[in-house]
């Protein structure tokens, strides 16, 4: 296996294009295990959780794990009889990608050549005139100007500023002990069921921080699952 | 030296935000040429005589200056009224904050009196209420039934179009615009502090990992 | 109309401090020398094609480009190190992987919400939607028709003059599936390769002159 840095990849995807290419593997009949098996190593062994990108790294396992219990199911057929193979959504998701990614690359290009050229500097010596107002007071603004216009002047409104903290709406306590919860009596719970009905991503990952915390303290277990989900966590009395 | 660094003192001039000193075009390309490059301010005023010649001699409509102690290049005085009609970038970005942040607020406090809409801005906004008014980006729509009975300002369809809304509901919500907003170094600093409590977390789990795991782990 | 505007038009151009678009000289020459002047958009490509000729053959270090639905004035590409050591654009840093992937998305996809990109990307957005809103190559432009009425997200005229380009037109085709299928090698790394020895030279110059140079960051 190659030591790679996983802050390298943008996301999940770029990850399985980089499997596909590293490998030769045919994108049209990807191994799935095999792949999964990749992904799922480089996962545990990410040398720095980007806690962004973390989330959508457990989406993406959870994705490939389901392609692959479907893979192992009698094949399912569409309306017209045809065979649908599990594998054609990532597939096209993949390409997807990919058709952008090469983009960006002509893009940098494009930005290279910039960054060597500059426009002429300075005009203190032309002499223009102040704007014609009703002609040129709101070119090239958008709704984000407005926006962020209407955001600064209620900030700025001199006779009560207001502070504003964004703060997250869960905390890694809560977690911990909602996993605790969860696990008590040594009961046993997949990592994905412990995940389910969480929509947004930050309490995605803060429940993941919470679950490396408990390993360090001890209080929770991990193993592989006997099914397709990755490993499932049980409750190891209170030490 | 003259003509392997006229063009380069040229295109220093040309792009340089201030008016560039002779002593500034020596040092860049010393810098990129190397420390003894043989090149006097002298020679630099003397290039630019020759470049200004040749601008003259093709009937070009700039030439170069002196001026606040340095070189610039100007566009000539007979095209004056030509450029002039142009408006500068500095002084329409300065309106245009002005008239935004009005608008602004008129657009998400709707509707609304004027006193009002000053007691948020802190400055008088009788030029600005007019310059949108005319601009028909708001308009008037009665009065309010608080003392005085100020006019009360609304945008308007134009309003709506500029912006491509469909309603003025589609504007971005308070709740959207923090997660716009967010400035970028907030969500870095964020990353860092949740990153930094991990690590180490992380660190133990991989290696207990490793060590319990089958895979073989060669670096290369 | 030939000689007679060929220097007004270069002065106009010349002294625009943002890329001027055809239209706009017409009706400044138009404003000065009366509605009646016959002047047309063809007889401007025609004459910045006949400037851009002449500097050519008097070796100038600049030259006419045409960016941003405009035309401005703009140093050679040869001249890149010398005008680096001393431009502002060296301060700016280069977009990331990430930004540049996210832009090329929102150029082709245009007008696009937050989900369509994400589907794309594989990964939440909103850290890049901020950076590119803040740097002003994106904006917002009304809200989708779908569930939920995401805000819509297009790229700018600021867009246009950062990668060098004149029309959102003129941005490449991003390639057919199929194409991408065929090569033999899946994933190149175009980049790298196309990116010559001579563009790394510049950048490692102009970041160790950011890095001894005090830091100016006037954005005008």
């Amino acid at each position: 296996m190659y030591k790679i840095q996983l802050d390298t990849f943008e996301g999940p995807l770029d990850l399985l294009l980089f499997f596909i290419k590293r490998d030769e593997l045919d994108i049209y009949d990807i191994p799935i295990s095999y792949i999964t098996k990749e992904f799922m190593t480089y996962f545990r062994l990410m040398e720095k959780l980007d806690l962004e990108t973390a989330g959508d790294f457990i989406l993406m396992a959870s994705t490939l794990m389901q392609i692959k219990a479907r893979m192992l199911l009698p094949k399912e057929v569409d309306d017209k009889g045809d065979e649908i193979d599990p594998r054609m959504d990532l597939v096209n998701a993949l390409l997807e990608y990919k058709r952008y990614k090469e983009m960006s690359e002509e893009l940098s290009i494009f930005e290279s050549q910039q960054r060597r050229i500059k426009y002429r500097g300075n005009f203190v010596a032309d002499e223009k005139r102040n704007p014609d107002e009703l002609s040129t007071l709101l070119k090239n603004i958008s709704v984000y100007d407005l926006v962020k216009a209407f955001k600064k002047a209620i900030e700025d409104k001199p006779e009560e500023p207001i502070h504003q903290v964004r703060k997250f709406n869960v905390t890694i306590e809560e977690q911990i002990s909602h996993i605790l919860d969860k696990t008590d009596f040594g009961r046993e719970v997949s990592f994905l069921e412990l995940i389910d009905g969480m929509f947004e991503k930050i309490r995605i990952v803060v429940t993941f921080v919470a679950l490396l915390e408990l390993i360090k303290m001890g209080r929770i277990g991990l193993r592989e699952s006997t099914e397709f989900n990755d490993f499932v966590l049980y409750g190891l009395a209170d030490g | 030296m003259d003509n392997i660094y006229k063009s380069i003192i040229e295109a220093l001039i040309f792009s340089s935000d201030e008016p560039i000193p002779a002593q500034e075009i020596i040092r860049a390309i010393k810098e990129i040429d190397g420390e003894d490059v043989a090149i006097t301010p002298k020679n630099i005023e003397d290039t630019v005589d020759q470049l200004n010649e040749e601008f003259a001699n093709d009937e070009k409509s700039f030439s170069i200056i002196r001026v606040a102690n340095g070189f610039a290049f100007a566009t000539k005085q007979e095209y004056a009224k030509y450029v002039g009609f142009l408006s500068s970038v500095k002084s329409h970005r300065r309106l245009s904050h002005a008239a935004l942040e009005t608008l602004s607020i008129i657009a998400y406090k709707q509707p609304i009196t004027k006193p009002e809409i000053e007691a948020i801005r802190g400055v008088n906004s009788d030029y600005m209420l007019t310059t949108l008014l005319e601009k028909r980006l708001i308009t008037i729509k009665g009065r309010a039934e608080t003392v005085g009975r100020p006019l009360l300002y609304v945008t308007t369809d134009e309003f709506l179009k500029y912006f491509g809304l469909y309603k003025i509901t589609d504007l971005p919500k308070p709740r959207e615009v923090e997660e716009i907003m967010q400035d970028a170094d907030f969500l870095e600093q964020k990353r860092q502090i949740m990153m930094n409590q991990m690590d180490e977390v992380i660190e133990n789990e991989i290696e207990n990992n490793e060590s319990s795991s089958d895979e073989n782990d060669q670096d290369q």
